[in-house]
């Protein structure tokens, strides 16, 4: 065992012998539909870290940063992933290197394969507290819209409805819900998000549904627009699935504020400079021809910067050789932060440009 | 005349008189029922009288226990506040007292861990690596960040009393404004169970000047720790006593710390406008006029303020007079702005869109800054600040830091009195009275993209950045007082 | 703003002021008026704890005197003293922390003269003092009012009382349009130097005597102003009140006697017009419902819902006037409209619709209810489908399903209304009656008439005794007034403070309303003091009838007491019709036909009708006429004798044509059943008089062209 | 100009006796404020001489830049021959009214009288951005005026200037109905062309006469040139009782067909847009607007009307009440309850005073900021414009072309416009009127302050959704096409 640990494979080869962090977290993903990527990510780590002994603080960093790159590998859009690796790297960084921290390697280590379960419980607890804030930004009389199927999203119209339901305050709060469902083939998303409008309507708040296609028609009957966010980006934009760049554009033109709403272990450090620049890929500008389509001449083109900013040029060899390009209905888009009212997390608020003070914080 | 039978007509002044001789419960009574019937009325009045009420109840507290002391506070605070939810100065000095107390519990607490192993001075150097993010701090934050590690990492290290010590820590999470969540919110979720639920906001500082405040305070823990040794918590209340005194200074001179920075941004020759008859603005324009000339256009602000907007034009300021101006104040007054060889236009407030082709800089004086940047001022300021928008007008406000509220405006249209419809159609005219719904708001909700710079007594900020400011003054488990 | 900072300079603030108080600012409240406007509501309740957009009307009072910083307050509850103290006692004025001490005095006086004299013996008022209504709704702050007040003193220790008068347009809604108030006030000295009731739309005249005009080379005549009852008095007001034991009402009385014998005392009284500010009285339906409008819609702010006065209130104001507080439970497909105000968990159905109105708490209604313009008080429930337009709803009352509750019904508390029920227009249904003996009055259990509630229901319809039939009247008025769009409805309350020499409104309704202005006109003590007249007038006069004495001894009597009372035209025509009336009743009795009864009762005594009746003046034709069918109403044979009275009067020239035909058309002549069946059978005189009157009128024309 | 020589005769006995203590006490002031300023200036603070004189130059440069365009299209504007300079006279008065270039003859003007005092006097208390609008007073009584000046004429003049008469069409028609009076009144001396005497020496004093009561509309501008286009195009041997029939039937037609039934055709088209639910906001007061707002509601629409309005003129009080007597379900807003207004309403109606050639709206003090909150609220902005009102000129903002009127109206509106402003403290009126008689009266002796009274501003045609005219709905684009077809074409 020690050897295997002193010299690790150059590609995560043994460890993932004795464990396959990839499946675990797909399995994480599985076995529990409340859990989101980031949470999933982290305690697909943790069970890593469980599984494998490692004794020094510089094993530990080298064993879960190789972990994180297996992970990051293998599916095509890892942003939100990275959200949840980050943290961690960070969190172990910052509680290890800490010169007084020597001694209490073992105490973290153990905390943290301890309380796995404990996270998970936190990040859902996040969530309904954000849920929480639901009655205060949705009014009587409002008309909300929303799109995909972000389950915060999704928890905070749900206790909106219930608070309008609950004893002395019904009533007080009657709202409707407009939700953009891409009539695209369905997709996990779409149950999704077919789940939230069907808790909604059970809840007999009106739900209208409309093709992507209709959302500037409707603006002038909206006041406010909620979306998720698969990952907050540094400089208080979001990454979240396709279109909601464009809702976020025509709730701007139209003047609607537009809240994003996501868990702060969201918060990913990447900073995109336009829509190419996310590192990641995904063919959704497809030119084709009688002989089928171009292929881009090289795809590091596509967001190695963006990679780059991620984790140190290491995986980028490796994504090039290989990296499935993420299929359409999981396209994601990025929306800059001018276009966002504010951030709604666990811990209030936040304007966009609250968002890479907090990144910076504990990056250093 | 023999005043007495004509009775102490509630009002600001005689509020203030009575605190000393009425007890405590009559004095916020008394100060309730003035905010009903809006007897005090506008930021700096509502200010100025909960400071001083506050200071009585703090006198008044026999409890020396500061857990003890910040419940009272907040009590009495929830009472305030919900008599007259709409001036949040009330709600914000309420809030800045409370953090002036925790800040001094937190102190003695530092200085009882202190004994126990100084873990705290390895740290800072990680946080203040000079690195990539870092910069993009403005200075006084990182100063602040160093000030104020002493006092949080011990506690975030998690000495269980510390935690107990604090109250509400449960309902934390439960703020809606746009402040920073505490330094350790993102790893809020890998935290130890014990210190899950984050510490404080790192950056809290006492109120007025950061800098030398943050010195200040931490000069301060260093004594405290002295003689915290002991234990004995007997000078938290004179502490706290100071901290609000100092606050009280805060209003007193705001309008001057406001007003020198006037000639960074009013230059010669310049074409002002502005609008209601603030203080604030009159003081701010008077300085820059010491030094230069230039003519302010200034809108009259009918209804609701036109009499003392044309009372400030012609006889000048007057100490403590108010932002909107709705409300009483001092006798100190100071000469009108033509004295100094200004050419001040009055205008109805119908003119400004015409004029504004020809103004460079429009100054508005708000009646509450919201978290979100975002601002309410007196009714007319919205359709000023779009003018001045459409025709690329740099809007500037200038608001002390006590009227920045940490609440964030979830409906705009619940923040905006209305206001009474005699001011816009008198008895008079009975049949208009009768058959026609007349509705006269006191306030406007400017959005926060409308202005271009905030101007406190902090200096000049972006509206993005207020959010910093405010999680500088106000604690997050004090967002919601209820 | 600087003008206040220069009133700061030398207004009346301790700070400024040079001596420190000596004596506290007190003031008395009359909660208690003397009065039964209000049945059947005030039959349970004072009045000064009916809500009033959901607050008692006592708390703006108070709110009123704290906001101008009164120390001690003296109140007098008249009815209910132990409902008002109770009230009180938890209310926050009672508390330590209570900006002023309140002293509760329970009185039996019956008017505020009574109160005044009681007031003046208990040496209770050291200085200075505001006397006001328990039902002022006023956001005025009497600070300067009492600073001139004072400079007046300083100058002239005989200025004794200033009233407090808010300047109003032509047609302010809490004005009259049809009496009102005229004030002649000398520019100088603010004094008034003249009051009288006028009715603007009838060419004004006023009897100024010439000592004031030779005093006054100046004076203006104010009748824009609103009287809503603030005076601000010295004890020596007290001591005048207590010299003279007639005078009952603080205008009528008071003002008037003092103006009177200004000769011989010298005694000044001032008024004090406010330009802004709110002041109004609650002093009837129409005010009532017009203050509720003034309030919801602001004018009276900050006295406004949500301001939330009362600690527990927690109203918050939407656009458009609509007050929702904490918990109200809305159905979605309900609609909220303007103007609107919702109590604490109060539920609202599907489809329903609540429009320009008051609910209170806890209230209860159904689906598809349609309400507009009505006052819901608290606990009320309202059944599905029912529709109520401009009605009170009293306390836990409730309609049924199905229901329609007409413009102006009053349902009182508790009532309960069956489904499928229609309460007319203007009727009042209550479960309680009053039992009326001169001096106190009982309230009993009344019992349910299924025909008013329905079957299941609970309630009755509240009838009136005939010391209430004005009280009646009044409703009338108010009600049309409820009835009637906003525009003037609103404007108008019949009865100002004694106005009770009030006769004819001129209301575009009709003419003869003037009959509705009897009792309303009459404000408390001014109906108390009627009543007496009117009782006393009523005995003597068919005392002396029974003895057959002379009609001149008889006149000499009526006017002695006339003068003592100084009643005036329209009371002593009632008590001379009632009297007839008794007379012809006792006739019919002892067994002779309703014929002989009228003749052997009016052609003798034809003199007093003389007297009283103006020939000439259709209206006091018309107002005896309906006395005398008033009064026959409740008289054995009413009806043949009413025929017969009426003849007598026409043949004895006391009624013409025009008279009885104004009589007929009026709509109190027919007001109720009752009064249908009475004045039926009269019918053929008036058709006669009339064809009588035709052909005489085409006599003179033949004549003419001859 | 002989009469001009005359009038200025009276000019200066007129003026004099006018000079009141307080003009006195102003004129001494001035006189010491000269001073004090020279002072200044020796001292070398930079005083606002500098600022002054460079506003001004922007000033006359935007004056030149106006006057071109305008000149070029009067070139077009007139065919025929003998017109052109009548109708240039009309125009160039009515150029220099606006502009108050000094040289121009105004018969009444103190500044022509003693020009020192005058100027010093304008440098206080007039807004140097407007001194080319800041005209003489506007006359308040008959001295120093023409002649031949009718009483009709004066009277309607007088009315203008107080705003009895007020609203660009109210003032056309007031004013056509004189002009009749007028033509009855003539008598053509012997051996002259009634063409030739009436227009010269009869006509235009009295348009002069109105001028100085108030700058005269568009409408009445329009109104004008048309009047004079037919006595030019009168036939010279008609004698002289037919021509003044005849003018007075084509006087008649005029109002009628451009006026009359214009505003109903109008009214019409606009009531069309006025739905059931629909919420109709409006600024101040407008006949037109008026007009089809009654109408919708007679037609039976279900709507609710709010009514925004400004100091000084209150004009949306009458607007509110007349709409109120007519049942419908108003709201009255101030001026700063605007932002409020726009959140609920559908629809925005606006009348104009003038509809200017580049597709911007001339209309009251206001009316831009409502259009552009309206705008910003997504709302549509309706104007509703008789093409009378159709103007030949351009301008970009609103300091170009507009009108100044007295300062003083500001002040004095005061005390009715809230009685006794209430400020939370009722008490001390007589303190609070004594705080605003100081600001009401002393301002023209506090140096450095001026009141600032416009009467117009300038609407950017990108707020306005659609403006409706006879002859129909048309964009702000096409102002210009209608102006020709309408006011040109004749």
């Amino acid at each position: 065992m020690a050897t295997v640990k002193t010299n690790p494979a150059p590609t995560g080869g043994t460890t993932a012998q004795q464990f396959d962090v990839v499946a675990t977290y797909h399995r994480l993903l599985q076995e529990d539909a409340e859990i989101t990527m980031p949470v999933a990510a982290i305690e697909a780590l943790i069970l890593g870290l469980a599984n494998t002994p490692a004794t020094t603080v510089s094993e530990t960093l080298d064993l879960v940063s190789k972990l994180t790159e297996q992970l990051k590998q293998s599916i095509s859009n890892p942003i939100s992933l990275s959200a949840g690796t980050d943290l961690f790297q960070q969190y172990l960084i910052s509680n290890l290197q800490r010169p007084s921290a020597r001694g209490d390697f073992d105490s973290i280590r153990g905390h943290l394969v301890q309380n796995g379960r404990l996270f998970v419980e936190r990040a859902k607890a996040a969530r309904e507290t954000i849920a929480g804030f639901g009655r205060r930004f949705v009014r009587d009389g409002n008309t909300v819209l929303t799109n995909g199927g972000s389950r915060v999203v999704g928890s905070l119209l749900r206790s909106a409805a219930e608070s309008s339901n609950d004893r002395g305050g019904r009533g007080s709060i009657r709202f409707r819900v407009i939700y953009v469902v891409s009539p695209a083939s369905h997709t996990s998303n779409e149950s999704e998000s077919e789940a939230n409008i069907r808790a909604l309507r059970e809840r007999d708040i009106p739900v209208a549904t409309i093709p992507p296609t209709a959302i500037a028609y409707c603006m002038d009957t909206v006041t406010s627009c909620f979306v998720g966010a698969e990952g907050v980006v540094e400089n208080g934009g979001v990454v979240n699935r396709l279109g909601t760049l464009q809702m976020a554009t025509l709730a701007k033109a139209a003047g609607k504020p537009f809240y994003v709403v996501s868990e702060s272990h969201k918060f990913v450090r990447l900073y995109p400079l336009s829509q190419q620049d996310l590192g990641i890929e995904q063919n959704i500008v497809d030119f084709r021809t009688a002989n089928g389509s171009e292929k881009e001449s090289d795809p590091r083109l596509m967001g190695d910067e963006g990679l780059a900013d991620m984790d140190g040029g290491r995986d980028v060899m490796i994504r090039s050789a290989s990296t499935p390009t993420c299929p359409p209905e999981e396209a994601v888009d990025y929306t800059a932060p001018h276009l966002i009212s504010g951030i709604i997390t666990e811990s209030g608020v936040l304007l966009p440009s609250a968002v890479s003070e907090e990144l910076i914080k504990i990056w250093f | 005349m023999p005043t007495s039978k004509v009775g102490t007509t509630p009002s600001l002044p005689n509020f203030l008189k009575s605190l000393k001789h009425n007890d405590i419960e009559t004095s916020i009574e008394a100060f309730i029922s003035l905010l009903k019937r809006r007897l005090v009325r506008g930021s700096r009045p509502c200010a100025i009288a909960t400071v001083n009420l506050l200071l009585r109840v703090v006198g008044e507290e026999r409890i020396k226990d500061a857990h003890k002391l910040i419940e009272r506070i907040r009590d009495v605070g929830r009472r305030l506040v919900a008599a007259q939810p709409r001036e949040m100065a009330v709600g914000n000095v309420v809030r800045r007292v409370l953090e002036v107390v925790r800040e001094r519990a937190e102190a003695d607490q530092d200085a009882a861990a202190g004994s126990e192993g100084s873990t705290t001075s390895p740290t800072t150097p990680t946080e203040l690596t000079p690195s990539s993010g870092a910069h993009a701090l403005p200075k006084d934050l990182q100063i602040r960040a160093h000030g104020s590690a002493h006092g949080e990492k011990p506690t975030s290290n998690g000495v269980s009393d510390a935690t107990a010590q604090r109250p509400a820590l449960a309902s934390t999470n439960t703020s809606y404004a746009g402040q920073a969540p505490s330094a350790t919110s993102l790893f809020s979720i890998l935290q130890h169970p014990t210190t899950a639920s984050g510490g404080r906001s790192p950056y809290a500082t006492p109120p007025g000047d950061n800098q030398s405040a943050s010195s200040k305070s931490s000069s301060r823990r260093g004594e405290e720790a002295a003689d915290a040794k002991g234990g004995e918590k007997l000078d938290i209340k004179a502490e706290v006593i100071t901290g609000i005194i100092e606050l009280q200074n805060e209003l007193e001179d705001v309008d001057d710390e406001i007003a020198s920075y006037a000639l960074d941004h009013i230059h010669s020759n310049e074409i002002v406008l502005t609008h209601t008859s603030s203080q604030t603005v009159q003081k701010f324009l008077m300085t820059a006029a010491r030094k230069r000339k230039f003519t302010v256009v200034h809108a009259e602000a009918y209804p609701n303020d036109h009499e003392a907007t044309h009372a400030t034009i012609v006889n000048g300021g007057r100490k403590g007079g108010d932002e909107d101006a709705l409300g009483a104040g001092g006798d100190e007054r100071w000469k009108p702005l033509t004295s100094m060889g200004i050419t001040v236009i009055l205008i109805p407030d119908s003119a400004v869109f015409a004029l504004m082709s020809r103004i460079n800089k429009v100054i508005l004086a708000p009646h509450t800054v919201l978290a979100n940047g975002s601002l309410l001022a007196g009714a007319g300021a919205s359709t000023i600040a779009l003018a001045a928008k459409t025709h690329h007008v740099p809007v500037v406000v200038l608001s002390g830091v006590y009227k920045l509220s940490p609440v964030y405006p979830f409906d705009t249209d619940e923040l905006i009195e209305y206001g009474d419809p005699v001011k816009v159609v008198g008895f008079e005219e009975g049949r208009l009275v009768q058959g026609v719904d007349v509705v006269n708001p006191a306030y406007d909700w400017v959005d926060s993209d409308f202005v271009d710079l905030y101007i406190t007594n902090l200096g000049a900020h972006a509206p993005s950045y207020l959010y910093r400011i405010i999680a500088d003054h106000y604690r997050k488990e004090d967002t919601v007082l209820t | 703003m600087a003008p206040k900072g220069k009133k700061g300079a030398n207004a009346a603030k301790p700070k400024q002021g040079e001596e420190e108080p000596e004596e506290p600012l007190q003031a008395v409240i009359l909660a208690d008026c003397y009065e039964t406007r209000f049945n059947p509501f005030t039959l349970e309740k004072p009045r000064c704890l009916l809500t009033l957009a959901n607050m008692p009307l006592i708390e703006y009072t108070c709110e009123m005197l704290a906001g101008s910083g009164v120390e001690q307050v003296f109140l007098y509850s008249g009815n209910h003293s132990d409902q008002v103290e109770q009230y009180l006692q938890q209310s926050r004025w009672m508390r330590d922390t209570s900006p002023f001490s309140l002293e509760i005095i329970r009185s039996t006086s019956r008017s505020v003269g009574d109160a005044m004299r009681d007031l003046d013996q208990k040496q209770l008022i050291k200085g200075d003092f505001i006397c006001v209504y328990g039902d002022v709704v006023a956001n005025v702050q009497l600070e300067a009012a009492l600073t001139a007040h004072k400079a007046r003193r300083e100058k002239n220790k005989k200025a004794i009382m200033t009233m407090v008068l808010r300047e109003a347009g032509d047609s302010h809604r809490t004005n009259s349009q049809h009496t009102r108030p005229c004030f002649v006030i000398d520019p100088h000295t603010q004094a008034c130097v003249h009051y009288e009731q006028m009715k603007p739309r009838k060419s004004p005249r006023l009897e100024i005597s010439d000592e004031v005009l030779k005093d006054h080379p100046e004076m203006e005549i104010r009748s824009d102003l609103i009287d809503c009852g603030i005076d601000i008095c010295t004890p020596e007001v007290l001591a005048q009140w207590s010299d003279n034991f007639d005078w009952q009402m603080p205008r009528r009385g008071f003002v008037h006697g003092v103006l009177k014998d200004f000769e011989t005392f010298q005694l000044t009284i001032h008024t004090h017009v406010l330009t802004d500010g709110y002041a109004a009285r609650v002093r009837n339906l129409q005010t009532y419902d017009a203050i509720s409008k003034d309030v919801v819609s602001r004018w009276s702010y900050p006295y406004c819902p949500d301001t939330n006065f009362l600690p527990d209130h927690s109203y918050k104001m939407k656009r458009g006037f609509v007050y929702k507080e904490d918990g109200v439970v809305l159905a979605r497909s309900s609609v909220i409209g303007r103007k609107t105000v919702l109590g604490e968990a109060t539920s609202i159905g599907d489809d329903s619709v609540v429009l320009n109105s008051v609910v209170g708490r806890r209230c209860v209604i159904g689906k598809r209810v349609k309400i507009e313009g009505a006052y819901i008080w608290d606990d009320a429930r309202i059944g599905d489908d029912t529709v109520i337009d401009t009605a009170i709803v009293g306390n836990d009352a409730s309609v049924g399903s199905k229901c329609s509750v007409q413009k102006g019904a009053l349902i009182s508390y508790g009532v309960r209304i069956a489904d499928g029920t229609t309460v007319r227009e203007n009727t009042r249904v209550s479960q309680l009656k009053r039992k009326r003996g001169y001096e106190e009055d009982e309230v009993v259990r009344g019992n349910t008439d299924p025909k008013v509630v329905g079957e299941g229901g609970d309630g009755f319809r509240l009838e009136f005794d005939e010391d209430e039939e004005d009280v009646f009247e009044t409703l009338v008025a108010g009600v049309q007034d409820l009835a009637v769009d906003e525009d003037d409805s609103v404007s108008e309350f019949s009865d100002e403070e004694d106005e009770d020499e009030e006769v004819h409104h001129h209301r575009k309704t009709s003419r003869t309303e003037s009959f509705t202005s009897i009792g309303s006109e009459e404000s408390g003590e001014a109906r108390q003091s009627a009543a007496d007249f009117h009782h006393e007038a009523a005995n003597s006069l068919f005392d002396s009838l029974q003895k057959g004495q002379d009609p001149d001894t008889i006149q000499l009597e009526l006017k002695a007491l006339t003068l003592a009372t100084n009643a005036e035209g329209k009371q002593i025509r009632r008590a001379v019709a009632v009297a007839f009336s008794k007379r012809m009743a006792k006739f019919v009795e002892t067994g002779k036909s309703a014929k002989e009864a009228a003749s052997s009762t009016v052609s003798p005594n034809r003199l007093l009708i003389e007297r009283c009746v103006d020939a000439a003046s259709v209206e006091e034709q018309v107002e005896f006429l309906l006395f005398l069918q008033t009064d026959l109403v409740h008289r054995p044979q009413g009806s043949k004798l009413l025929l017969f009275a009426s003849f007598e009067l026409a043949n004895n020239d006391l009624a013409d044509a025009d008279g009885f035909q104004g009589w007929w058309e009026a709509a109190q002549s027919s007001a109720t059943e009752e009064l249908k069946k009475v004045k039926v059978e009269t019918k053929q005189v008036v058709d006669f008089l009339q064809d009588q009157d035709e052909s005489s009128e085409e006599e003179d024309d033949e004549e003419d062209e001859d | 100009m002989s009469e001009a020589a005359k009038a200025e005769g009276q000019a200066k006995p007129a003026e004099e006796p006018k000079l009141s203590p307080a003009e006195l006490k102003k004129r001494a002031k001035a006189e010491k404020q000269a001073r004090r300023a020279a002072q200044k200036d020796q001292q070398g603070g930079a005083g606002e001489a500098p600022a002054v004189n460079g506003r001004r130059e922007e000033d006359r440069g935007q004056k030149q830049q106006d006057q071109k365009p305008k000149d070029g299209q009067q070139k077009g504007q007139q065919p025929q021959q003998q017109q052109k300079q009548a109708k240039q006279t009309a125009q160039s008065d009515g150029k220099h009214e606006r502009s108050g270039s000094q040289h121009q003859n105004m018969p009444v003007r103190p500044k022509s009288v003693q020009p020192s005092e005058a100027k010093e006097q304008r440098e206080t208390k007039q807004v140097e951005l407007f001194s080319h609008l800041c005209t003489q007073p506007r006359r308040q009584d008959i001295t120093g005026a023409h002649k031949d000046v009718h009483p009709t004429v004066a009277a309607t003049g007088f009315q203008m200037s107080n705003y009895d008469i007020c609203g660009s069409s109210a003032r056309c028609v007031a004013m056509l109905l004189a002009f009749k009076e007028v033509i009855q009144a003539y008598a053509l001396p012997k051996g002259k062309a009634f063409a030739m005497h009436f227009t010269p020496h009869y006509l235009s004093p009295q348009i002069d006469f109105l001028k100085s009561c108030r700058p005269i509309s568009e409408s009445m501008g329009n109104a004008i040139r048309y009047l004079k286009k037919i006595i030019g195009e009168l036939d010279p041997d008609m004698q002289e009782q037919k021509v003044k029939e005849y003018l007075c039937e084509e006087i008649d037609r005029f109002i009628h067909e451009r006026i009359t039934v214009t505003d109903q055709a109008i009214a019409e088209l606009a009531s069309g847009q006025i739905k059931n639910g629909s919420v109709v906001l409006t600024y101040a007061k407008s006949a037109i607007v008026e007009k089809t707002i009654l109408q919708a509601h007679a037609q039976g629409a279900q709507f609710r009307v709010i009514v925004v309005d400004s100091r000084p003129l209150f004009e949306g009080k009458q607007l509110a009440i007349s709409l109120m007597t007519a049942g419908l379900d108003v709201e009255y807003l101030p001026f700063s309850g605007l932002a409020h207004a726009v959140k609920e309403a559908t629809l925005l109606l606006l009348g104009a005073h003038s509809m200017l050639s580049n597709g911007r709206l001339q209309s009251r003090i206001g009316t831009a900021s409502v259009a552009m909150q309206a705008h910003k609220a997504h709302i549509p902005v309706i104007v509703c414009c008789e093409s009378v009102k159709f103007s030949g000129k351009v301008a970009l903002d609103s300091i170009v072309l507009n009108e100044v009127a007295p300062s003083e109206e500001l002040l004095l509106q005061k005390p009715t416009a809230t009685m006794q402003p209430p400020s939370d403290q009722k008490a001390n009126d007589d303190e609070e009127d004594e705080g605003k008689l100081r600001s009401l009266h002393d301002w023209k002796e506090i140096r450095g302050l001026q009141i600032l009274n416009l009467m117009y501003d300038v609407t950017p045609a990108e707020y306005i959704r659609m403006v409706i005219c006879e002859y129909g709905n048309v964009p702000p684009s096409s102002v210009p096409a209608v102006h020709r077809l309408a006011n040109e074409g004749m």
